[in-house]
């Protein structure tokens, strides 16, 4: 915000060639829209956000349609040919093929709709378990509160990564178990933000008002409170999309996540490994499919939030 | 008697993702050594801009000086290097600002901040031991109340009229020519308001400063200033001595101004509002920015720039449509 | 906010600075794995940890490596094809009716800590094998009795069998000697020595143990008044280091880097990519070693024979040799070639799924639906790509197939007991000796709770048939009978049977004088021949 | 001062309390029977059996609890069935070289991520500026176990410029164990060339742990440093004459370097997960690699004890950085 934006005030918007008599001062029928079209106005004018939505849509795409425009779709599923092992990137093998002569383009591609689906499902779980635990935190201030909080900082003390090998230790390797384990990790993050949202909405006075009106505490968290944290939520969750998705796919790699012969990025990369140097492009390629998935939440996220939620500027 | 200050068709813009904004536009200006000048506006009419824009204060881009030029003692300090321009700040100009809330750092002790100052003014060549010194003789000056231990505290330990005190301290350790008070008194309440106001005009009289005092309120600038220019929408627009300026004012902006501020002696008048709003000054007109509100306005105000014609012994008035005014053909 | 652009710089030049510090550190030179104050150390990098070195206790490829070159036995098997060397006997003799065997020890034989080695030594080593029952003690149990072992003389010892026993001599290279005075001294509460010698060494052998570093590296230092001397001129061999490294990629790495000078247990065309490279050479010579997976035959989906039958039926046996890249052949018997009386079984299951879902119809699963558990090494690349081909084959007999990697340790536990012993797990088996009754014996319950024992097969009559075998010296008459066997293993499917595949070794052209034998285990390397010359 | 740190240790006892529930929670609540856990997977029926009753598993969940407790504070962690050693003596010496990594991993983000916060605040919407941005933004989505397996490949195979892994070569002489910190037991007995070699194998792994961090304290530092130098006391200063490198490593970073704490401390909680990635990349002999190689062959104990050290050290990661914050700030010290 520089100098020139703090001390000048914005300017209503007459230009040139108005009349210059002094104009009336019409009032211009409220335009439900007209904030969706600013917000789209500032995103589409970042080049990184748009980047970012560019990557996702794409990914989404991809995952939807992958099983119907890859070229060895019995790959994905196990069926091996040794013959054709561990092949260069070529014509017929974009990607390669792996060490059983697995096509890895194939299992990229169809790798995403795993991915989708695991940060689909971990975000979602840690939102249904977050959202309404901060709710419930940030309305009542009684021991509830006090609990509920507690619990979430014990949890957000714990490095994420080590709690879930340790539930998925205990549970036992496998794609369903990282998964809740993953979750458990994840939700005390909406607490923390739901909460601290609702404390400040809470005070406001247009909160107050319809509680002066006789509002229900009901109406109050889903009218006037919930809608109002929906913005922070919406970034988090596109940050988290990434962040999940990293999260499992080091499981992957740990070998406590999607077991063979299931297409997980995470996975093929912990058995590429096994084949750099010689066979480079076992691990470079879903290397780079998690990382370009991952920068697009990323940027969505940034973009989101610049958008709908400028204040929490860092 | 050479001018200490003259600023001549300054304009300055600001290009933001909206467009090019006209902050300032062609502004004329002088000041004598030892002379008070009150520069009095609304919110927004770019007057600090100015004051700041001409000693570089002003972080380009985005801004843009488009034209004009600032002679500071008959030396052009616009085109300075950095180095030059921060050489002069502190020693030849010294600067106070508004809010002391914000206006000092609140990690740093009070004392760090003052022989920091100190330092750069003197270029270095004062020891730390001798710049406390300065400092705490500072203090003292501006009466503040056992000055070691304030030097010694943390900003957010002092009250608001304090740390206006230590900002003035800090301004003048230097003795500069000039002292620029960006509405040094707004943010404090009344009855600091006076006591530093008084301060001002005292330590301005005893060091022979010569003094731009910045402000929205009318009463401030009349209690200190000797002459006072008006400015609106980035345009100087009226600049008189002060008596003239309250008792016969030329511009129709003086008038609306004046006509807005309750009179300590007629208490019985109505106050009038000035209709309209500001101007979009993104790609505005070269006329007046004053013709929108004016009542007076013709077509000509807006078209072509208005010049400041004399209406009465170092009365300016920049306007064609009023009365005293020549018009020309 | 007017920051002039030379503060910038000068900030962003030094944080590079400070990351460029890290790269002027010295690189290591790469001539020779690993040198101390100018004696060469021999890096040798393999992944399946030595879990002790105590001559009495169970071996396997990596405590047997570490066991031949820090104690001698009575002989010693070198070359191919392996051949029985005299070495801390220089001669022996057998009487006539071939039961009492005396050996001549050599008389300059002396252990690290400069004693003498005596026939009381050996007389010593034997009995303490013999009592703790362990390792190697199956291979004479029966024949030779702790009593008839005797010291004729200072450098002569007898042993008086029971019964004649055709591979006595064969088994003879694995019953190491060890020092009595070092024992003694360090036996805690009645453990005959075993706490001691678990992390020691008590031996006459061409090195003699650095540092036991468990899980990481194990270091040992070059005897160099070894009683034999070296097959080699060469002053500057400090000693050798087996060093752990996890995965073939990481052992690759070390190789191609000059960090080890020697790799074990490479897949093919993991050889075929190092051998590109023009300083660094291949092995590849076909072994005695089998491959099976073993199936547990006493519990879990494995013990009904009808399973074995249709699982044996449904693998995909060509899968063997393409991910051998073709240096491998199937096995024709439970017997390897190269084992005396091998005879080919006519019936020897192949990928025919017909005849795996008969087998499946009349088992208690007639359509599949079930799940079997597949352990294997970890990190092991040719043994996981075999479980990927497993899970392809039975997708057709409508079996899913648990692939669990374990380290060797924990496959050996597992295997242990009939309980925890899983549905199939992935055994490269050598035998001791190329005697048959050295693989016999593995379908016998004397080998239960062994690495290739986790099968549990207690068959009667291949009992009856295998210790019949073992007593017969005429080798006329022991064919037959171990033709009759290799067909009864065959009809009791305990395993999957695999192949015999090349093993080979990886090294740096600078090591010389590395030579294999068919008799050592998969990764089992000799160091006494071995030595590094940099130029 | 004093009263905050004692308020704080309190509240962290809870904290590690409720850090002990739930990890007991996690083996007690867990489908999986905890006897057959903590015995591990090759254990026969009759050894879970003798487990249950010999570690109380069998008694109800509230005096379990205080029996493991107990255990805990008696410092019996229980054995690891892979390494066959006691679970405290594998703490022992592998805690220190997580330790070491990590200290090494933030230092580094810091030492270069706060300057280039400041270069890409100084250089707004320039080249340099959008570069830095580009590293930060990827270096939040790079997965840390692929860039130091694409390190170790170019930076120490094709380059040979650092070794592939491990913390020391074999026959490197070993300083005698003080703090069990290679780095700093070399310096202690004075051996360089072992010190530069402990270095040498730190730099690959460490790169690869702190790439995230670095990226975030880039973004935070910048967002902080901008915001910071439009404040008007950094305005006043400058009307006051003050040198420009004053006002931005002085006046601007100390204001702006407290939310960058924040940063920093979450970072190295991140970082202590992050290790049991980069430590089975590089086989760097700590905590991490011992908690995976465990998680795998679903050897219970240690990964519990794991847990439970890297929790307790991020607890004190983040007493640190609030006590830091207090010292730097003097409004948050007036107030305690």
């Amino acid at each position: 915000m520089t100098l020139a934006e703090s001390t000048v005030p914005k300017p209503m918007g007459t230009g040139p060639g108005d009349d210059f008599i002094a104009p009336e001062t019409d009032v211009a029928p409220v335009d439900r829209f007209r904030e969706y079209r600013r917000m789209w106005a500032t995103f589409r004018r970042s080049h990184s956000s748009m980047a970012g939505l560019f990557i996702v849509i794409l990914f989404l795409l991809i995952a939807l349609i992958g099983p119907w425009i890859v070229p060895f779709p019995e790959d994905a599923l196990g069926s091996i040919h040794l013959d054709r092992k561990l092949q260069p990137p070529n014509g017929i093998h974009w990607f390669g093929t792996d060490e059983v002569g697995m096509d890895i383009y194939t299992r990229v591609i169809i790798g995403a709709r795993t991915t989708l689906w695991i940060g689909l499902t971990i975000t979602g779980l840690a939102i249904l378990i977050g959202v309404p635990l901060g709710l419930i935190a940030g309305v009542s201030n009684t021991w509830i509160r006090e609990t509920i909080m507690r619990i979430t900082d014990i949890f957000l003390s714990i490095p994420g990564l080590i709690l879930a090998v340790a539930i998925v230790g205990a549970l036992g390797p496998g794609i369903l178990n990282a998964m809740i384990a993953l979750s458990l990790v994840w939700w005390p993050g909406y607490v923390r933000l739901v909460q601290s949202k609702v404390l400040s909405v809470r005070n406001e006075t247009y909160v107050e008002a319809a509680r002066s009106i006789g509002a229900s505490n009901f109406r109050i968290i889903f009218v006037h409170i919930l809608p109002n944290c929906m913005s922070p939520i919406v970034v988090k969750a596109s940050m988290d999309m990434g962040m999940a998705i990293l999260a499992a796919a080091s499981l992957g790699f740990l070998g406590l996540g999607a077991q063979p012969p299931y297409p997980e990025w995470g996975a093929m990369i912990s058995i590429g490994r096994n084949y750099l140097p010689d066979w480079w492009w076992y691990s470079l390629f879903p290397g780079l499919a998690i990382y370009f998935t991952v920068l697009g939440f990323n940027l969505l996220g940034d973009g989101l939030r610049d958008v709908l939620d400028p204040k929490q500027r860092s | 008697m050479q001018p200490l200050l003259s600023i001549r068709d300054l304009s300055l813009e600001f290009n933001t993702f909206d467009g090019t904004y006209q902050a300032i536009d062609r502004v004329s200006l002088e000041l004598n050594p030892g002379e008070a000048l009150g520069l009095v506006g609304e919110t927004g009419c770019g007057k600090s801009v100015l004051t700041r824009a001409a000693f570089g204060l002003v972080p380009t881009p985005p801004a843009r000086i488009t034209s004009g030029s600032v002679l500071f003692n008959g030396r052009e300090i616009l085109g300075l290097s950095p180095r030059e321009q921060r050489a002069m700040r502190g020693r030849d100009v010294a600067l106070i600002f508004q809010d002391p809330m914000t206006f000092i750092n609140p990690v740093f002790k009070v004392g760090t901040q003052l022989v920091d100052a100190i330092r750069a003014q003197q270029l270095g060549k004062v020891t730390r031991k001798e710049a406390r010194d300065i400092a705490l003789n500072m203090l003292d000056k501006v009466q503040l109340p056992n000055p070691v231990r304030q030097f010694e505290s943390y900003p957010h330990q002092l009250s608001g009229g304090m740390r206006q005190r230590v900002l003035i301290a800090m301004a003048l350790t230097a003795e500069p020519k000039l002292l620029i008070a960006d509405e040094p008194t707004t943010a404090l309440d009344v009855t600091i308001q006076a006591q530093i106001l008084d301060l001002i005009e005292r330590l301005v009289q005893d060091m022979g400063i010569s003094l731009i005092m910045i402000s929205h309120d009318l009463g401030v600038v009349s209690q200190v200033c000797s002459r006072v220019a008006v400015m609106y929408a980035g345009q100087i627009v009226e600049d008189a001595p002060v008596a003239q300026i309250f008792d016969s004012p030329a511009h129709p902006y003086t008038k609306g101004l004046l006509a807005a501020v309750p009179h300590p002696f007629r208490p019985e008048d109505r106050l009038e509002g000035i209709p309209g709003s500001l101007p979009n000054l993104y790609n505005p007109h070269s006329g007046c920015r004053f013709a929108e509100r004016c009542p007076l306005a013709i077509n000509r105000c807006v078209e072509a720039r208005v010049a400041q014609t004399e209406v009465a012994p170092q009365h300016m008035v920049a306007c064609i449509a009023c009365e005293g005014a020549q018009i020309d053909a | 906010m007017k920051i002039t652009r030379r503060i910038a710089t000068t900030v962003i030049a030094s944080a590079a600075l400070l990351a460029g510090g890290f790269m002027m550190l010295p690189t290591q030179d790469a001539t020779a794995a690993e040198q101390v104050d100018g004696k060469l150390y021999m890096v040798i990098a393999g992944r399946q940890p030595v879990s002790h070195l105590d001559p009495a206790l169970k071996y396997d490829l990596a405590v047997r490596m570490m066991q031949q070159q820090l104690y001698d036995a009575l002989v010693k098997y070198e070359g191919n094809p392996s051949e029985i060397k005299p070495w801390l006997a220089e001669s022996w003799s057998t009487s006539d009716d071939g039961l009492t065997w005396t050996f001549n020890l050599a008389k300059n034989a002396k252990f690290h800590d400069g004693s003498p080695v005596t026939a009381e030594a050996v007389v010593y080593s034997f009995k303490r094998t013999m009592e703790i029952n362990e390792g190697p003690a199956w291979m004479l149990e029966g024949f030779v009795e702790a009593d008839g072992i005797k010291a004729v003389d200072a450098h002569t010892v007898s042993f008086t069998l029971n019964k004649p026993y055709a591979a006595f001599l064969s088994f003879l290279p694995w019953w190491y000697v060890v020092n009595p005075a070092v024992v003694e001294a360090n036996i805690k509460d009645g453990d005959f020595g075993q706490g001691f010698l678990q992390e020691n060494a008590a031996g006459s052998g061409p090195y003699k143990l650095q540092r036991f570093e468990q899980g990481t590296a194990y270091v040992l230092e070059r005897n160099d008044d070894y009683w034999k001397g070296f097959p080699y001129e060469n002053d500057r061999m400090g000693g050798v280091i087996y060093r752990l490294v996890r995965e073939s990629a990481a052992q690759r790495a070390a190789l191609l880097k000059g960090e080890a000078d020697l790799v074990t247990g490479l897949s093919p065309e993991e050889r075929q990519a190092v051998n590109s490279n023009k300083d660094i050479s291949t092995t590849s010579l076909p072994a005695l070693t089998s491959f099976g997976l073993k199936m547990n035959t006493t519990q879990g989906v494995t013990a009904d024979l009808n399973i074995r039958k249709a699982l044996a039926y449904a693998y995909d046996y060509e899968s063997f040799i393409k991910i051998m890249n073709g240096e491998a052949k199937l096995q024709t018997s439970p017997f390897t070639d190269a084992v005396q009386g091998m005879v080919p079984i006519a019936d020897m299951p192949r990928r025919d799924i017909a005849k795996a879902k008969e087998y499946l119809a009349k088992s208690a699963h007639p359509d599949g639906g079930f799940e079997v558990e597949y352990v294997y090494v970890e990190g092991f690349e040719i043994e996981r790509q075999m479980g990927l081909a497993m899970i392809d084959a039975y997708k057709d007999i409508n079996v899913t197939v648990k692939m669990v990697p374990l380290t060797w340790p924990n496959m050996v536990a597992r295997g242990a007991k009939p309980e925890t012993s899983p549905d199939l797990m992935a055994i490269f088996a050598t035998p001791v000796s190329t005697d048959p009754d050295a693989i016999a014996i593995q379908y016998h319950p004397s080998s239960a709770g062994k690495y290739y024992g986790s099968h549990f097969l207690n068959d009667p009559d291949l009992n009856a048939l295998i210790e019949k075998a073992r007593a017969e010296t005429v080798w006329d008459k022991r064919a037959p009978i171990y033709a009759e066997i290799q067909q009864k293993i065959v009809d009791l499917q305990p395993e999957i049977f695999g192949m015999m595949r090349n093993r080979g070794v990886a090294l740096r052209n600078w090591v010389k004088g590395y030579q294999d034998s068919p008799i050592r285990m998969g990764g089992e390397i000799d160091f006494y021949s071995v030595h590094l010359d940099p130029n | 001062m004093g009263q905050l740190i004692v308020r704080r240790l309190i509240f962290m006892i809870f904290m590690l309390i409720g850090l002990m529930a739930i990890v007991f929670a996690i083996s007690n609540i867990a489908p999986g029977d905890p006897a057959r856990l903590a015995a591990g997977p090759d254990a026969t029926n009759e050894m879970v059996e003798r487990l249950r009753v010999e570690r109380g598993l069998d008694k109800p969940i509230v005096t379990r609890f205080a029996v493991y407790l107990s255990n805990l504070a008696a410092g019996d962690l229980g054995t690891s069935l892979h390494t066959r050693r006691a679970v405290v003596d594998d703490l022992a010496r592998y805690f220190p070289a997580t330790l070491e990594l990590v200290l090494f991993s933030i230092a580094f983000a810091v030492l270069l991520g706060v300057p280039l916060g400041m270069a890409g605040a100084a250089f707004q919407n320039k080249i340099p500026d959008h570069s830095i941005r580009f590293l930060a933004v990827s270096g939040v989505a790079l997965p840390m176990f692929w860039l130091g397996l694409m390190l170790q490949w170019y930076l120490s195979l094709e380059l040979d410029l650092f070794p592939l892994g491990g913390r020391l070569g074999i026959m490197t002489p070993r300083p005698e164990t003080v703090t069990g910190m290679l780095t700093v037991d070399s310096l202690l007995s004075g051996n360089f060339g072992t010190f530069q070699e402990a270095v040498w194998h730190l730099v690959l792994p460490s790169l690869a742990l702190s790439l995230p961090a670095l990226a975030s304290i880039i973004r935070v530092n910048r967002a902080e440093m901008l915001e910071t130098l439009n404040k008007d006391y950094i305005l006043n200063a400058r009307a006051q004459g003050i040198g420009p490198l004053r006002i931005v490593t002085a006046y601007a970073l100390k204001n702006a370097i407290l939310p960058t704490l924040a940063m920093i401390g979450l970072r190295f909680g991140w970082m202590l997960g992050g290790t049991v990635l980069v430590e089975g990349v590089f086989d760097y002999p700590g905590v991490g690699l011992y908690a995976t190689k465990a998680a795998v062959s679903s050897d219970f104990d240690p990964i519990i004890a794991v847990t439970l050290v890297l929790g307790a050290s991020f607890m004190l990661v983040n007493l640190l950085i609030d006590l830091t914050y207090a010292l730097l700030d003097p409004r948050v010290r007036s107030q305690i």
